[in-house]
């Protein structure tokens, strides 16, 4: 029992992703409104970076900002802190990804302005006339 | 469609899943990704920058090439909303209200945002400054100071939150920010060093090659904070009203 | 000791008005009886545990425990505004969009199938 | 003050699950006011898993943008459209 829970520890943060990022890319392909979509977008990239973020986790490490003893000297080992490099790629990733949405928005009310509906099908059909 | 996209993602999990048992385990301390250049990162960045928060000293000195376009792109961003959905008033309402239709708001809400404002604001301000010291920064600050001014559009109207921060000043200040940012690169460049090499500050302001990276990366947050709060108002004012300006959410 | 008490007295009283609250959320039959039981319980208890962890911190004094303290009544001070603010926000919102309520069904004995009106309630609000 | 990963994969399991419903819930409810709403209940989650990932600068970011930004933008966008969806 224990080697199955071992197991699990041991790799899912990939499944996680995974999942997630299934769920999203589903809601992508599949889903018929075009505000779903842009949801389902969202999740898609929420998935990659949990999984970017998880792999700069360590064990029994801190958040990466430097603690001081009590006189004052820094504690500079790098197994107490966790990998920053996946944090500051994914900080601006998020701030990127809200510029992203506020696109897709954009050309979302825009495709309501032109064709008066965001349904896929019923956009196709109001192309072909 | 639907049963035909399920089979093609279901493979693609499968095959995704099998690719998992090659990568490191959970949190495992001798990953790739935490022994070549992150221990560097950790070990040195305080005495180089004498920042104790090592995701700032990373995001604003190590990889501020990163930031810098990052700031475009965000700015860029703004640019093209306004570009696909700005456009003169019609003069006709095509909005759906949720929100009462009466003039103005009632007395509650506009005395809990009189008094929650203010208090956001320093809040921003605080985490921009203290960035150094606590998680927090640019990006943190100008998000909050961004949501202070949706904030007041939706407790009063779009009309007041626009006299009081005007669209032509909110472009203004989405240029100033990365300009800034760009302009410190500058600094460095003239001063000998290389675009972005913030040691060469320290001529100009009297202290240490140290102490010069922490002052810069302080004023390049400072820069990325105003472009991204700029760039939160302005999506707003675009996407709330529609493009014209005249009534929001 | 005497703060020890008090801290498990507040966080006792908290878990209690938590409860209440998710079985107001539950069990209130329309919209705005659920949002009142969400506001006005949630307030309370968060604003008791809030108070109760703050005098926990202060149980061993100094520097730290007392910024800490401040931050954590600052919290307190906040959710006290913020979140009746909120609930007022959102039934005057239902109240402007014409949402429904609920009454007795003894009064209106037009309209015996009550759960469909109540489905019918729940159908509008959730736009 | 360092914590273990070790001890909290039962409640990171939790955070997943609850991360997992609300992304089922955000692409299947009809409503799209409904369903931004959920969007940003889904990004709190986020948060918190990152604040277990000890990310905590990018759980603060997620934080700010996932309440403040996002959902209202979403919401502001939905009073232009239809606000039910067919599927």
């Amino acid at each position: 029992m224990d080697e199955f829970f071992f197991f699990i520890v041991a790799k899912y943060n990939y499944w996680a992703s995974l999942i997630l990022l299934f769920i999203g890319l589903y809601g992508m392909i599949a889903k018929n409104n075009l505000m779903k979509k842009i949801i389902g977008m969202v999740i898609f990239q929420t998935a990659i970076l949990i999984f970017f973020v998880s792999i700069g986790v360590k064990w029994g490490a801190s958040v990466p900002i430097i603690r001081f003893f009590p006189d004052k000297q820094p504690l500079l080992d790098a197994t107490a802190y966790a990998n920053p490099l996946p944090h500051v790629l994914i900080l601006t990733a998020i701030v990127v990804g809200v510029a992203v949405l506020g696109v897709a928005l954009a050309i979302l009310q825009n495709i309501q302005r032109i064709h008066g509906t965001i349904e896929e099908d019923e956009i196709l059909e109001d192309m072909r006339k | 469609m639907k049963p035909f996209a399920r089979i093609i993602l279901f493979l693609c999990a499968v095959m995704m899943l099998t690719a998992t048992v090659d990568l490191p385990d959970w949190a495992d301390p001798g990953s790739p990704a935490s022994t070549h250049l992150s221990p560097g990162f950790i070990e040195q960045g305080y005495h180089e920058t004498a920042t104790p928060n090592v995701v700032t000293a990373v995001l604003a000195d190590y990889r501020s090439y990163d930031t810098l376009f990052e700031s475009v792109v965000v700015f860029a961003a703004s640019l093209v909303v306004m570009l696909v959905l700005r456009r003169t008033s019609t003069g006709t309402s095509r909005i759906k209200h949720f929100r009462p239709k009466r003039e103005g708001r009632d007395t509650i809400l506009r005395g809990a945002a009189q008094s929650i404002i203010p208090v956001m604001q320093i809040f921003a301000l605080y985490v921009l400054f203290h960035g150094h010291y606590s998680p927090g920064g640019g990006f943190q600050g100008g998000v909050i100071f961004g949501a202070s001014f949706i904030l007041l559009s939706l407790c009063y109207s779009l009309k007041f939150a626009m006299q009081r921060f005007k669209e032509k000043m909110v472009l203004i200040c989405c240029a100033c920010g990365a300009l800034l940012y760009a302009g410190i690169g500058a600094v460095c460049l003239a001063m000998g060093w290389n675009f972005l090499g913030y040691a060469g500050l320290a001529g100009l302001l009297g202290v240490t090659d140290v102490m010069a990276r922490s002052h810069g990366i302080l004023a390049v947050e400072a820069g990325v904070g105003i472009t991204v709060m700029a760039v939160m108002v302005s999506l707003y004012y675009d996407l709330a009203s529609g493009g014209d300006m005249e009534e929001g959410l | 000791m005497i703060i020890d008490i008090l801290v498990i007295t507040m966080m006792i009283t908290g878990l209690v008005f938590f409860t209440g609250t998710t079985v107001g959320i539950i069990r209130f039959p329309d919209f705005y009886t659920r949002v009142h039981a969400a506001g006005k319980g949630d307030t309370l208890s968060t604003v008791m545990f809030l108070g109760a962890m703050s005098l926990y911190i202060l149980r061993d004094f100094s520097g730290e425990s007392l910024l800490t303290f401040i931050k954590l009544i600052l919290i307190v001070l906040y959710i006290f505004i913020a979140s009746p603010t909120a609930t007022h926000a959102i039934i005057d919102a239902g109240y402007e969009f014409r949402v429904p309520y609920w009454t007795r069904p003894s009064d209106k004995p037009s309209n015996e199938d009550d759960a469909t009106d109540i489905n019918k309630t729940m159908e509008d609000i959730s736009i | 003050m360092t914590w273990d990963a070790n001890l909290l994969w039962q409640f990171d399991m939790l955070i997943l699950l609850m991360m997992v419903i609300c992304a089922v819930a955000a692409l299947s409810l009809k409503g799209l006011v409904s369903s931004a709403v959920v969007t940003g209940a889904y990004s709190f989650f986020t948060c918190l898993m990152w604040t277990h990932m000890m990310a905590v600068d990018v759980a603060f970011t997620e934080a700010a943008v996932g309440a403040a930004v996002s959902t209202v933008i979403i919401v502001a966008t939905a009073q232009y459209i239809n606000p039910w969806s067919k599927d």
